[in-house]
């Protein structure tokens, strides 16, 4: 098990219900915490549409986790 | 300079940070909150950023125009946080030393910025509906 | 509404004579007075305008842009008289819903100035010579 | 014989040492009126370089010219 300390903005922090949490896992990867939250929380959005970022980089799905790694799930992105 | 702001963008101050003695050029785009989006009328708009990798991103997109188009400086704001029918949402400003670099670097950082930079914005609609703009879909508050 | 104008450009007046509700976007370009001309130092400009013909000239030119491009208002000042490095020569203005026509329309206006409005310009160099811009073989005052 | 107002602009205002002029001519078109007073003063733009314009409005060099009108010979613009 990990400690990932995990941010959401947009859509994901509403359905969340907050914008940050630290969650201990066993997930390996990012997508594998994104679809175990999913799960856990309901997320309408599917890892299609989101891009995960670690430690406040772009990071692919596939990057493996670390101990107290940093995760964001980017929604769609709409500036400007 | 790339940067996130949650407090209104004082053109003038960011203006002046362009000018310079070389520069014969200077192109701006000002992106303002509209009454009207996909014919639906717009009452209020929220934009919410991952500030860090928002203002990363966006040094990039800066670099790249400066890479691809032999500019002298480059400015991009974006607002976070409520905005009203006309406030001013996003300033990109571009000086060169002629004008074709200008527009070209302009245009190339606010398209990038909308495609790339982790930004959100929820529109707040005269009806009383709310849409995440580009999530389909988006259930009212 | 096309300008010359002997005096320096206001440019807070004139971007919220374009503001709109309906406007999404505003594209402007700023040309300024810059050091280097064809590699030659630059210590001051002229700018002289047939301003009657000028204003004329310079409204059909707005009104081209707003037919071609679908713009929401468009504003073109230019100065006359003599100006130092780094002031404000030329200022164009545009709004329009979405940013692609405010772009293409400011880029429109300023191109078709340069082409086609009767204004001229003399350049004063660092070394005491002086040419009108555009005249070859002018010869020094 | 014709009065015709003349203004001029930049390189041919400074040729000519004054900005407006009132002429009397017998020429019977724009072109004809810039290529006297070219002789006249010695104007060093052939008129393939410059427009003319005729009461503040760009006009053909074949324009005919009547008593009173305004003429402006325009040099090569380089507004911007």
């Amino acid at each position: 098990m990990k400690t990932i300390r995990v941010q959401y903005f947009a859509l994901l922090r509403e359905e969340r219900g907050l914008a940050e949490e630290t969650v201990a896992t066993a997930a390996a990867t990012a997508a594998e915490l994104y679809d175990e939250l999913r799960v856990r929380h309901g997320f309408t959005l599917p890892r299609e549409r989101l891009r995960a970022a670690v430690n406040e980089e772009f990071a692919p799905w596939t990057a493996g986790l670390k101990e107290g790694d940093a995760l964001v799930f980017l929604p769609p992105v709409a500036g400007g | 300079m790339f940067k996130i702001s949650a407090e209104p963008i004082h053109l003038e101050a960011l203006g002046r940070a362009l000018h310079d003695v070389a520069a014969g050029a200077c192109a701006t785009f000002e992106g303002r909150v509209r009454i009207k989006n996909d014919g639906r009328t717009v009452q209020s708009l929220e934009y919410e950023a991952f500030a860090p990798l928002a203002e990363k991103e966006g040094a990039r997109i800066l670099e790249e125009a400066a890479a691809r188009f032999g500019i002298l400086k480059a400015v991009c704001v974006h607002r976070t946080g409520r905005l009203a029918l006309g406030d001013l949402a996003v300033w990109v400003g571009v000086t060169s030393e002629h004008r074709g670099a200008a527009f070209d670097a302009c245009r190339y950082i606010i398209d990038q910025t909308k495609l790339r930079v982790p930004i959100w914005k929820r529109e707040h609609y005269a009806d009383g509906t709310t849409v995440w703009v580009g999530v389909a879909g988006t259930p009212p508050v």
